[in-house]
C-alpha cells in the first residue's frame, strides 16, 4: 500500500533507541569489582556453593553451613590454620586424665556473647543437652555419642537428671566432659558444629529448644560467640557477617566482614570468579582445569581433601552376588588413568577406602588395575553361568556434570576391558537417594567426606547393618575388628584393626574405589592468611586481604 | 467487562484447587522424601521429623488440613529451610522475578516492536531481513547460550556489567537483556507480521489519502490493529517470564521465583513445591485475565458492550 | 523557491487552479508473471467546478487513474509511463513525498468504495473526521472538533452529537459512508476524487447518500471525479461521462450526449445490457454482443421444451408456512424471519427483494433447512421437511441448491473446479465411475459455457463471472429442481451481470428449474421474476405478480425502493 | 520427495515450492541435515559414545571433524547423534501438539454454541497451569524418558495451537464455500477434514514452524536442568549447554551444535513460509 521512499521514518525510532540505550549506560557506570574494593574494606566474597540448610549448629547438615558457623561460633577449641590442630578457643585451656576418657576444660573469663553475656560452661551443657534432647531431632546428635550416656538420653531413655551424661559445669568457668572410650582425636571433634555453644536466653526467646524451624537464627536475632556476626541473610542470595568487637580475640580478626555467596552452578561461580566478584570459589568443574590452568595459573589451588569417591554393588542381586565379577569390575579400572586423563585436578587414584595419611593411618592398598585377570575372572563366572557375556548393567548416579563423566569414563573402561554393555542411569538427587537406600540399584555411585580426621569415619560404614552401608555385604570379622578399633586406646592397635578392615574390602569387594577427593577451588592471591587443610576448615580470623607484592 | 472477572474469578477456584490437588498427590508419590539425605537419619529422628512437619498423619488427613491451611491463606513453612514461612521466602523472591519480568519485557518490547515496524515498512528490503535474521538467530540462541556471551563480553572482558547477582540496578541489566532479547525476536516477528496486514487494511490507505505522514499513519492508525497479537503474546510471555526464567536465575545467580521452585522440586520441600505452583497459578490467571481486559479495552466494540 | 517564484508567471498559476489534467496516463503494474498495463495512455480533463463520471467495468482501470492521482499506488509494482497528471499547473507524477502529503487531503480528498473497512475501527468516528483538519495544520484540535461536528451533522450523521465517542461499527455502512464524505470535505478541497462511493450499499441508501453527495459538492463547488461501473448512477450526478475500456478511453461527451447517442459499442452495450423495470426481453444484450456481433449468440435464447412446459404447471413447489427464524444476538433474540408464509411454484421465479437486514437472506436459508427455524414449517412437495428422516434429507440436499452472493467465497479456494464439481457426485453417488463423472463435469461446464480446460484450475485463476458460472454448475451437479439464488448477481458490473442472468433465464427453460431469486436491486428481479415478494424486517409485506409490484406497488416501502433505483435504469429514456 | 499423486492440490502445492528458491534452499538444507543425523553415526568411524581419554578436547583437524569432548569422544558422531534426538523430540512433540490441538479447534470451533463455550473455558483452565512447572515436576517425579516428554511438551504446545486452530474455523465457518457445502449435503467429516482442514494450513503450519524449535528449546531446558536425554546420548539442546559453558575453552563443542540447531530453525522456518504460499493456490498468481 506504500512505497518505501514514502513510508519510512526512521528519526523517531532511532531516537527511542538511543534513549534506551542511554538508559541501560546510565545505568551502567563502570565501577570497580568487588575484588578491587576488598583491600579497602577488608570484606572477603566467598564462594558457598549451596544455601545452608539451617544456622542453628544443632540442625545443620551441610558443609555449607559449617563455612557459616565457624564465622559466627566458637567452640571450646579453636584451630590452628594450618595443621588443624587444637588452640585455645573458648577454653584457655585443658587437662585430660590418664585413661584419656575426662577433660577438663578451662573456659576464658573475657569469653563474650555477641550482646555482651559471658560464656559460661553452663551454656554449653545447655547446648549438648538440646542438641541430645531427642525431641528436637537433631540429625548429628550421634556425634556427641562420644560423651558417657549420651546414647541413652539421645534415645529417650532416660531424662537428662537420671541419663547422667558426660558434660558438667564445675563452675561458670569450668567444664568437665566424660567420654565413653578414650577418643585420640576428641579435641579435632569438637570443632565440628555439632559441638558449638548456643546462647540459652535466645533459644528460649524464640521457644527453639525444642523446635525445627525458628527465627532466632535470622540477622537480627542471632546471638553467638565468634569472631563475626550476621547482619544479612537473603536465601539464594547472600548471607552477610561482619567482625564482632564482643568476641575476645577481636584484635586478631582482620577482616570486617564476610559475604557469602550460595552459587550452585559451577560454571556461574567461575564466571563470578573471574570477573572479580568473588575470592574463592568453592569449586572447579573438571572440564576447565586445564583451560584454568593456564589462565590463572596461580589462582588455582589443589588442596588435599578428606573424601573418597567411590561405587557401590548391589550384593544383593546377580551379577555382583558374585565376588569374581566385582573383582573383574575393579581389576579393570585404570584409576590412574581415570585421575590423569578425566579428574585432572590432582585426585589421587583410591586403592583403599580411607584416604592415606588420615590420621597419621597409613592403608596398604590393595585395589589395582589388572586388565587380564579382570578378563580371566569374568571368563570363569561366565562359563559357570553358561553365558555369553553380562546383561546390561545399570549405572545409577545422581544428576551432576561431575558423575556424568565418571560414569561415562568407567563407561568406556568397563567397555573395552571386559565387553560389558553398562547403561547409565542418571537421577535427580531425591529419587537417587531413596533408589539406593532401597537398594533398587546394581551400581550406583557414591561418595564420602570424612567428619573428623581419623580412619573410623569412614570405616564404620561398611559395618553390618550400618545404615550408610546399602551394599548388603557383612562380614562378621570387619565388625569385630571395627569395634576394637573403637575401644582401643592404643594407636597401633588401632591401625592394625583399621588395616584389617580395609583388606577385608578389598578381598571381598563390595565396593569400588576410585580416587580421593581434592578441594579444587579459585583463590584469589589477595587473599592471605589462608592454607590448604584436610577438612577445607579456614578459621577466617587469621584470613585478610593484601595486595599481590605482599605474597 | 464486569461479567468477564467475575467468570474468571470464578473458574479460578476451581483450577486452583485442580492445581494444588494434583500436585500434593504428585509430590508425595513421588520417590524421595524431604528427609532423605545422604548420611541416612536414623529412623527414630526421621520420625520424629515427620512428626514435626505433620506427615506421619494418613495422607488424605494432610491433604484437608493443607486446603484447610491454604483457605486461611497459610502456606506453611518450607521443608528445606524450616527457619522460613512458604509466604515469606515467595514474598522475597517474587519481587526479583517481577523486576525481572518487567525489565524483560520491556527491552523485548522496545527492541522487538521497533525493529517488527521497521521490517514491515520496509518490506523485501535489507531493513527487512536483517532484523528478521537477527530475531531468527535470536530465537536459535539459548538464553543459557546468550547469558555467559553478554557475562563474557560485557563483565569479564569489560567490566561494565556484574557478573551476577541481585544486589543493585546495575546487575538488572544482563539478566533482562538475555531474557528479553530472545522474546524480542518472537515480538520482532509477530509485530512484522501484525503491522503487515494492517497495513493492506483500507482504512490505512484513507489515512494515506487525508495526506497522513507516515508517523501518524504508523502510530494512530497502523499500531492498535499491527499490536494486538504482540498482546495476545504478552499474556503468556510475561507469565513465561516470571515462571520460566530460572534458566536465567541459575546462570547469573538471582534470588528469584524460579530457582526456589527448581530446588523445592529436587528436594521435595513439599510446601514449597505447593506454594510457588499455585503462586504461579494465580499469577497466569490473573496476567490472561489483563490481557483479555487490555484487549477488550482496547478493541472498541467490546469496550461499548460493557 | 525564491527563483521558481520569479521564473513562474502569476497569472499562468491562477489559470490551471483548480483543474486535473491527465495527459496520456500510463500505468503498469510488473510482477513476476509480467506486465500488466493497467492504464494505457488515458487523456481527461477535470474543470474546477465540474463533476465527471469515470465509467467502466473491474479491471478496466478506472480505479488505478484515480488512486493514482494521489499517488496512493504502492510502487513497484505500479509503474508510471511518460504521461502527466497536471494539478493546478503542476505535474502530481514528479512531486516529493512531502508535497503530496500536503496535497492529499487538503486539495484533493478522495472517498472509496467500501465504507465498512475504510474507516479506522479503533478510532472515534468525529476524530477520524477532524483528522484532515490536523493534519494539515488548519486549526487547533478543538475547533476541527466541532468543525467535524458540524460537517457530520450537515451529512446527516446526527449520532455524534449525543455521542461523539462513537466508534464506527456502531454505524450502518450508509451512516459511514456519510462519515467518509464529511471527512473528504472538511477541509473544502478543489477536487473529490470518489472511487465507487455507494458501490457497496443498498439501493434506498445509495439514493441518501448521492443526494447528499450531490448537494455538499454543490455548495461547496467542489469538482468530482466520480467513479462507477454503474452508468446509471454516473448519469445522476455527472456533467460529463468518460468510459473506460480496457485501460483506455473510449468515449467521453456529456452526459445526457452519450446516454442518446452512444458511438463506441462497448458504451452501447454498457447501457443496454442493464435490466430495468420496463425491460421485457427475455434475454439481455451482453457486450460480447457489441462488440462481436456473432448471430449464433441468438441461438442461446431460450427454446421452451416439452418438459419445462409440463413443469410450469402451477404446482407449488416449496412452501413456507409462518415461518420463524431467530437468531441470538448479545441483544437477546432477533427475528429474522417473521411468520412468513411464501409459496414457490414449480418451474417458475420467485423474486425476493428488500434492504439488506431484512431477512430474505435467511428466508432462503430457511427454505433450504441451512438455519434452524424457530417454528412454522417448510414444505417441499407439500412434505414437510422437519418430518425427513436423514436417507430423506439427502434427496432433499440433491434437490435443493444456493448460489451465493460471492463467487469467490463460495468456491474451496484449495480445490480444483474438477475437485469442486465431482464432490457433491460423489457425496450423492451420481455417476457410478470417476469417468462418467468427469464426462458429466465436463458437459455441465459446457452448459454454462466454460470448457474442459478449465477443470485444473483453482477458483482464483477466474473472473467473477465465471467464478459465478462454477457455482451455478456446481449448483447443477446434483441435478437439483430449486435453486435458490441469493444476491448472486450483486457483486457484478452489469455486463458481467447480463451474462449470468442470461445464464441462470436459459438453465431455467432447459432444465425446468424453480428459483428463489433474491436481490435489493428491483430492476434485476422485476426481469428475472414471475412473482416477486417485498420483505421488510422480517415480514413479507407485499407479494404478487411481478407486473403488478411494479405497476402498482401497495406499500410505501416498496415505492421507496422504486424510487431509489436511479433515473436513467427507471427512464424509459434510456432503455431499448 | 515424491507427493505428486496424493492430490492435485499437492502436487501444485510442489511445483510451487520448487520454484521458491529460499524454500528450495530450506528443504535441501533440512534433508541434508535429517540425513546427516540419520546415516551420520553409521558413516563416522566413531561411536557418539565412544572415548578416548588421550584425545581429549581436540579441535577439529582431519581425524575429527569436528573435534572431540571433555572425554575424547567424536563431536561429529556426537553432533549427528544428537541431531536425531533433537529432531524426533521436535517434530515429533510438534506433532503430538498439531493433532491435538487441530482437533480440538476445529470441533470447538465448527461445533459452535455452549460446545465451543465449554471447551474454550477448559482451555483457558488449562492455560492457567504453570506447564513448564508441571513438565520439570514430571520430569523430577516420573524419571526422564521419550514418551513423557513428547506427551509433556506436546501438551504444552497444543493449547495454543487449538485457539489459532480454533479462531480460524469460526472465521471460515461462515464462509460461503462452508455453506455450499452443507447445502450439498456433505457430511460434518467431509466438510471438517475436506475443506475445514486445508483453508487452515496456512497459520497452522506458520505454529508449527515456531513450535518445532520452541520444543527443542524446551528439551534444551531440561538439559540444562539436568532432566534431559541420559548420558552418553546427547541431543543438540545438550550439546549446546554443555559448548556455551566451555565456549572459551573450546569453541567448537558450541558452534558445531549450535550452527546444526540454527541451521535447522533457519531453515523450519523458511520452509514454513515457502510452504504456507505453496499450499495456498492464490500465491502463484496474485
Amino acid at each position: 500500500m506504500q512505497s518505501p521512499k514514502d513510508l519510512f521514518f526512521p528519526t523517531f525510532l532511532l531516537r527511542l533507541f538511543l534513549i534506551w540505550t542511554c538508559l541501560w549506560v546510565l545505568l551502567a557506570c563502570s565501577q570497580p569489582t568487588n575484588v578491587e574494593t576488598a583491600l579497602e574494606e577488608q570484606i572477603l566474597h566467598f564462594g558457598l556453593g549451596s544455601e545452608p540448610q539451617n544456622l542453628d549448629p544443632h540442625l545443620a547438615t551441610s558443609v555449607a553451613a559449617h563455612n557459616i558457623l565457624s564465622a559466627l561460633l566458637e567452640g571450646l577449641v579453636s584451630e590452628d590454620p594450618k595443621t588443624l590442630k587444637p588452640k585455645p578457643g573458648v577454653a584457655q585451656s585443658w587437662a585430660i586424665s590418664e585413661d584419656g576418657k575426662i577433660y577438663t576444660f578451662k573456659l576464658r573469663k573475657n569469653g563474650q556473647w555477641s550482646n555482651g553475656d559471658p560464656v559460661t560452661a553452663h551454656d554449653f551443657v545447655y547446648s549438648f543437652r538440646r542438641m541430645l534432647n531427642p525431641n528436637l531431632g537433631a540429625q548429628y546428635a550421634s556425634m556427641l555419642y562420644p560423651l558417657k550416656n549420651a546414647k541413652s538420653f539421645h534415645q529417650g531413655v532416660k531424662s537428662w537428671e537420671h541419663a547422667k551424661v558426660g558434660a558438667k559445669a564445675l563452675d561458670d568457668h569450668t567444664l568437665r566432659l566424660t567420654l565413653e572410650n578414650p577418643i585420640p582425636y576428641f579435641l579435632e571433634l569438637l570443632n565440628h558444629f555439632s559441638w558449638f555453644p548456643v546462647h540459652q536466653p535466645t533459644i528460649e526467646h524464640f521457644e527453639a529448644y525444642e523446635k525445627i524451624g525458628s527465627a532466632w537464627t535470622k540477622p537480627g536475632n542471632f546471638v553467638g560467640n565468634g569472631p563475626f556476626l550476621l547482619t544479612n541473610h537473603r536465601i539464594n542470595s547472600v548471607i552477610e557477617v561482619k567482625k564482632n568487637q564482643h568476641y575476645w580475640d577481636a584484635k586478631t580478626v582482620r577482616l570486617n566482614g564476610i559475604r557469602f555467596y550460595p552459587i550452585e552452578a559451577v560454571y556461574t561461580e567461575e564466571r563470578a570468579y573471574r570477573s572479580g566478584f568473588l575470592h574463592l570459589t568453592q569449586s572447579v568443574s573438571a572440564d576447565r582445569i586445564e583451560f584454568l590452568r593456564k589462565k590463572h595459573p596461580d589462582e588455582l589451588h589443589y588442596e588435599p581433601y578428606l573424601g573418597t569417591y567411590f561405587y557401590r554393588f548391589n550384593l544383593k542381586a546377580p551379577p555382583f552376588d558374585d565376588q569374581r565379577v566385582r573383582e573383574a569390575f575393579s581389576l579393570a579400572i585404570d584409576r590412574q588413568r581415570l585421575v590423569d586423563k578425566v579428574l585432572k585436578g590432582g585426585q589421587s587414584p583410591a586403592t583403599s577406602f580411607t584416604p592415606p595419611g588420615t590420621g597419621g593411618f597409613m592403608p596398604v592398598s590393595k585395589f589395582r588395575y589388572d586388565p587380564e585377570s579382570a578378563k580371566a575372572l569374568l571368563h570363569s563366572y561366565l562359563q559357570e553361568k553358561g553365558m555369553d557375556r553380562l546383561p546390561p548393567i545399570e549405572l545409577t548416579y545422581n544428576t551432576s556434570e561431575g558423575h556424568k563423566k565418571v560414569a561415562e569414563a568407567l563407561h568406556g573402561m568397563w567397555k573395552n576391558v571386559l565387553g560389558v554393555e553398562i547403561r547409565l542411569l542418571n537421577m535427580e538427587w531425591k529419587v537417587f537417594l531413596s533408589t539406593v537406600a532401597k537398594g533398587e540399584f546394581t551400581l550406583a555411585r557414591a561418595g564420602w567426606i570424612g567428619d573428623y580426621i581419623d580412619p573410623h569415619t569412614f570405616l564404620h560404614m561398611w559395618r553390618t547393618d550400618e545404615g550408610l552401608n546399602m551394599t548388603g555385604w557383612g562380614n562378621q570379622t570387619y565388625d569385630e575388628a571395627l569395634r576394637r578399633a573403637e575401644i582401643s586406646n592404643s594407636e597401633q592397635e588401632r591401625w592394625q584393626n583399621f588395616q584389617t578392615c580395609e583388606n577385608l574390602l578389598a578381598e571381598e569387594f563390595p565396593i569400588l574405589p576410585l580416587y580421593f577427593y581434592v578441594h579444587l577451588t579459585l583463590r584469589h592471591p589477595t587473599v592471605k592468611g589462608w592454607y590448604p587443610t584436610l577438612l577445607d576448615h579456614h578459621p577466617y580470623k587469621y584470613v585478610y586481604l593484601a595486595k599481590e607484592e605482599g605474597r | 467487562m464486569t461479567r468477564l472477572i467475575v467468570s474468571r474469578i470464578l473458574q479460578a477456584v476451581p483450577t486452583l484447587w485442580v492445581i494444588a490437588t494434583l500436585t500434593f498427590f504428585m509430590t508425595r508419590y513421588a520417590p524421595g522424601g524431604p528427609f532423605d539425605a545422604e548420611r541416612a537419619i536414623p529412623e527414630e529422628i526421621k520420625v520424629k521429623l515427620e512428626r514435626h512437619f505433620g506427615l506421619d498423619q494418613p495422607l488424605l488427613d494432610q491433604y484437608i488440613l493443607y486446603l484447610q491451611n491454604l483457605l486461611r491463606g497459610d502456606l506453611g513453612p518450607s521443608f528445606k529451610y524450616p527457619e522460613w514461612e512458604v509466604s515469606e521466602l515467595i514474598a522475597t523472591a517474587f519481587p526479583v522475578s517481577l523486576t525481572l519480568g518487567v525489565l524483560s519485557l520491556l527491552v523485548a518490547l522496545l527492541i522487538g516492536i521497533p525493529a517488527g515496524m521497521i521490517a514491515a515498512l520496509r518490506r523485501n528490503s535489507w531493513m527487512d531481513y536483517l532484523p528478521m535474521s537477527l530475531s531468527m538467530a535470536g530465537i536459535c540462541l539459548p538464553t543459557f547460550v546468550l547469558g555467559p556471551l553478554l557475562i563474557f563480553a560485557l563483565s569479564t572482558k569489560l567490566g561494565v556489567f556484574p557478573p551476577l547477582g541481585w544486589y543493585g540496578p546495575s546487575d538488572w541489566v544482563l539478566p533482562s537483556l538475555t531474557l528479553g532479547l530472545f522474546y524480542a525476536a518472537y515480538i520482532a516477528r509477530l509485530t512484522r507480521a501484525g503491522m503487515l496486514e494492517t497495513l493492506q487494511q483500507d482504512y490505512v490507505r484513507t489515512a494515506r489519502a487525508k495526506g497522513a505522514s507516515s508517523w501518524r499513519i504508523l502510530s494512530r492508525h497502523a499500531a492498535r490493529g499491527g499490536l494486538l497479537p504482540v498482546l495476545t503474546f504478552m499474556g503468556p510471555a510475561f507469565a513465561g517470564l516470571i515462571s520460566g526464567s530460572f534458566v536465567i536465575e541459575s546462570i547469573f545467580f538471582i534470588p528469584g521465583l524460579g530457582k526456589f521452585f527448581v530446588t523445592a522440586a529436587f528436594n521435595r520441600d513439599y510446601t514449597m513445591v505447593l506454594g510457588t505452583v499455585l503462586f504461579y497459578a494465580t499469577l497466569i490467571i490473573i496476567l490472561n485475565l489483563l490481557v483479555d481486559l487490555l484487549q477488550a479495552w482496547l478493541d472498541p466494540k467490546s469496550r461499548k458492550e460493557k | 523557491m525564491v527563483y521558481g517564484m520569479l521564473l513562474t508567471p502569476n497569472h499562468q498559476r491562477t489559470d490551471h487552479m483548480g483543474q486535473l489534467t491527465i495527459k496520456n496516463l500510463e500505468v503498469s503494474f510488473h510482477s513476476r508473471e509480467g506486465t500488466i498495463h493497467a492504464v494505457d495512455g488515458i487523456d481527461l480533463c477535470i474543470n474546477p467546478g465540474e463533476v465527471v463520471g469515470l465509467v467502466g467495468e473491474s479491471g478496466s482501470g478506472k480505479s488505478v487513474t484515480c488512486n493514482s492521482i494521489l499517488q496512493l499506488l504502492p510502487s513497484p509494482p505500479a509503474q508510471f509511463g511518460k504521461g502527466k497528471i497536471e494539478w493546478s499547473g503542476k505535474d502530481l507524477l514528479q512531486q516529493t513525498d512531502d508535497r503530496m502529503k500536503s496535497i492529499r487531503g487538503k486539495e484533493i480528498s478522495m472517498i472509496f468504495q467500501d465504507p465498512m473497512s475504510c474507516l479506522n475501527p479503533y478510532l472515534p468516528v468525529l476524530d477520524q473526521v477532524a483528522e484532515p483538519l490536523l493534519i494539515h495544520g488548519m486549526c487547533s484540535p478543538a475547533e476541527a472538533k466541532s468543525k467535524a461536528m458540524q460537517m457530520l451533522v450537515k451529512v446527516g450523521v446526527d449520532r455524534v452529537t449525543e455521542n461523539p465517542d462513537s466508534y464506527p461499527h456502531e454505524f450502518s455502512g450508509g451512516m459511514r459512508q456519510r462519515a467518509m464524505i464529511a471527512m473528504a470535505l472538511i477541509t473544502e478541497p478543489s477536487l473529490l476524487l470518489a472511487d465507487e462511493p455507494t458501490t457497496a450499499l443498498d439501493v434506498t441508501v445509495q439514493a441518501k447518500v448521492l443526494n447528499i453527495l450531490r448537494e455538499l459538492c454543490s455548495n461547496l463547488a467542489v469538482s468530482v471525479l466520480f467513479v462507477s461501473h454503474d452508468l446509471g448512477l454516473v448519469a445522476e450526478l455527472a456533467d460529463r461521462v468518460v468510459v473506460m475500456y480496457r485501460g483506455k478511453v473510449v468515449e467521453q461527451n456529456e452526459t445526457s450526449a452519450i446516454f442518446q447517442n452512444p458511438q463506441h459499442p462497448y458504451v452501447k452495450a454498457l447501457i443496454a445490457c442493464r435490466p430495468t423495470l420496463e425491460n421485457t426481453q427475455d434475454r439481455l444484450p451482453t457486450v460480447e454482443d457489441f462488440i462481436n456481433p456473432q448471430p449464433e449468440n441468438q441461438g442461446e435464447s431460450p427454446v421452451e421444451t416439452e418438459f419445462s412446459n409440463s413443469l410450469k404447471s402451477g404446482k407449488v413447489l416449496t412452501e413456507a408456512k409462518s415461518l420463524v427464524v431467530e437468531f441470538t444476538t448479545n441483544k437477546g433474540a432477533v427475528r429474522a424471519v417473521d411468520e412468513v408464509n411464501l409459496r414457490i411454484n414449480q418451474g417458475k421465479t420467485h423474486g425476493l427483494v428488500g434492504e439488506s437486514g431484512s431477512g430474505k437472506t435467511t428466508l432462503g436459508r430457511a427454505l433450504l433447512n441451512l438455519v434452524r427455524k424457530q417454528s412454522g414449517e417448510v414444505l417441499f412437495h407439500g412434505n414437510p421437511i422437519s418430518s425427513y428422516d436423514d436417507k430423506k434429507m439427502m434427496s432433499f440436499r440433491k434437490s435443493m441448491q444456493i448460489i451465493f452472493q460471492d463467487p469467490y467465497a463460495s468456491l474451496n479456494p484449495r480445490l480444483t473446479i474438477e475437485q469442486t464439481l465431482i464432490e457433491p457426485m460423489v457425496v450423492h453417488q451420481i455417476g457410478s465411475s470417476k469417468k462418467e463423472r468427469r464426462a458429466r463435469v465436463v458437459a455441465l461446464l459446457e452448459e454454462v459455457g466454460l470448457g474442459s480446460e478449465h477443470l485444473v484450475r483453482y477458483p482464483h485463476e477466474f473472473s467473477g463471472g465465471q467464478r459465478q458460472r462454477i457455482c451455478v454448475a456446481r449448483a447443477l451437479t446434483t441435478e437439483p429442481e430449486f435453486i435458490v439464488c441469493d444476491e448472486c448477481v450483486s457483486a457484478m458490473d452489469v455486463s458481467v451481470q447480463a451474462q449470468v442472468l442470461n445464464l441462470l433465464k436459459a438453465l431455467q427453460v432447459s432444465r425446468g428449474l424453480t428459483y428463489l431469486f433474491i436481490s435489493h436491486d428491483l430492476g434485476v428481479v422485476k426481469f428475472m421474476s414471475d412473482e416477486i415478494s417485498v420483505m421488510q424486517k422480517g415480514q413479507l409485506i407485499e407479494s404478487g405478480p411481478a407486473n403488478d409490484i411494479y405497476n402498482s406497488p401497495q406499500t410505501k416501502y416498496t415505492q421507496k425502493l422504486i424510487q431509489s433505483i436511479p433515473t436513467a435504469n427507471r427512464s424509459k429514456l434510456f432503455s431499448f | 520427495m515424491n507427493i505428486s499423486q496424493s492430490s492435485s492440490l499437492g502436487r501444485d502445492a510442489w511445483v510451487r515450492l520448487r520454484a521458491n528458491r529460499m524454500a528450495m534452499v530450506s528443504l535441501s538444507l533440512l534433508v541434508a541435515i535429517s540425513f546427516v543425523s540419520l546415516f551420520g553415526p553409521l558413516l563416522s568411524s566413531y561411536s557418539y559414545d565412544q572415548q578416548n581419554l588421550d584425545h581429549i578436547f581436540k579441535s577439529p583437524d582431519s581425524t575429527h571433524l569436528f573435534g572431540t569432548d571433555n572425554l575424547g569422544r567424536d563431536l561429529f558422531a556426537r553432533t549427528t547423534y544428537g541431531g536425531r534426538i533433537s529432531l524426533a523430540v521436535g517434530l515429533l512433540a510438534t506433532l503430538v501438539s498439531l493433532i491435538i490441538g487441530v482437533t480440538y479447534g476445529m470441533l470447538s470451533g465448527y461445533a459452535g454454541g455452549r460446545i465451543d463455550s465449554w471447551m474454550m473455558r477448559f482451555v483457558d483452565v488449562l492455560y492457567s497451569l504453570p506447564f513448564i512447572i508441571f513438565v520439570i515436576l514430571l520430569m523430577v517425579i516420573f524419571g526422564r524418558n521419550f514418551l513423557l516428554l513428547f506427551l509433556a511438551i506436546g501438551a504444552v504446545e497444543w493449547l495454543t495451537m487449538a485457539r489459532i486452530t480454533r479462531a480460524q474455523t469460526l472465521h471460515l465457518k461462515n464462509a460461503e464455500f462452508i455453506e455450499a457445502a452443507r447445502a450439498l449435503g456433505y457430511s460434518h467429516a467431509r466438510i471438517l477434514f475436506r475443506h475445514l482442514l486445508p483453508n487452515l494450513i496456512g497459520p497452522i503450519i506458520i505454529y508449527s514452524t515456531l513450535t518445532v524449535p520452541a520444543v527443542m528449546l524446551l528439551e534444551a531446558v531440561l538439559s540444562f536442568l539436568g532432566l534431559g536425554v541420559q548420558a552418553p546420548m546427547s541431543s543438540w539442546g545438550s550439546l549446546i549447554k554443555e559448548g556455551a559453558e566451555k565456549m572459551d575453552a573450546a569453541p567448537w563443542l558450541l558452534f558445531f551444535p549450535g550452527s546444526f540447531f540454527c541451521l535447522t530453525l533457519f531453515a523450519l522456518n523458511f520452509l514454513g513460509d515457502g510452504l504456507r504460499d505453496a499450499l495456498d493456490p492464490k500465491s502463484s498468481k496474485d
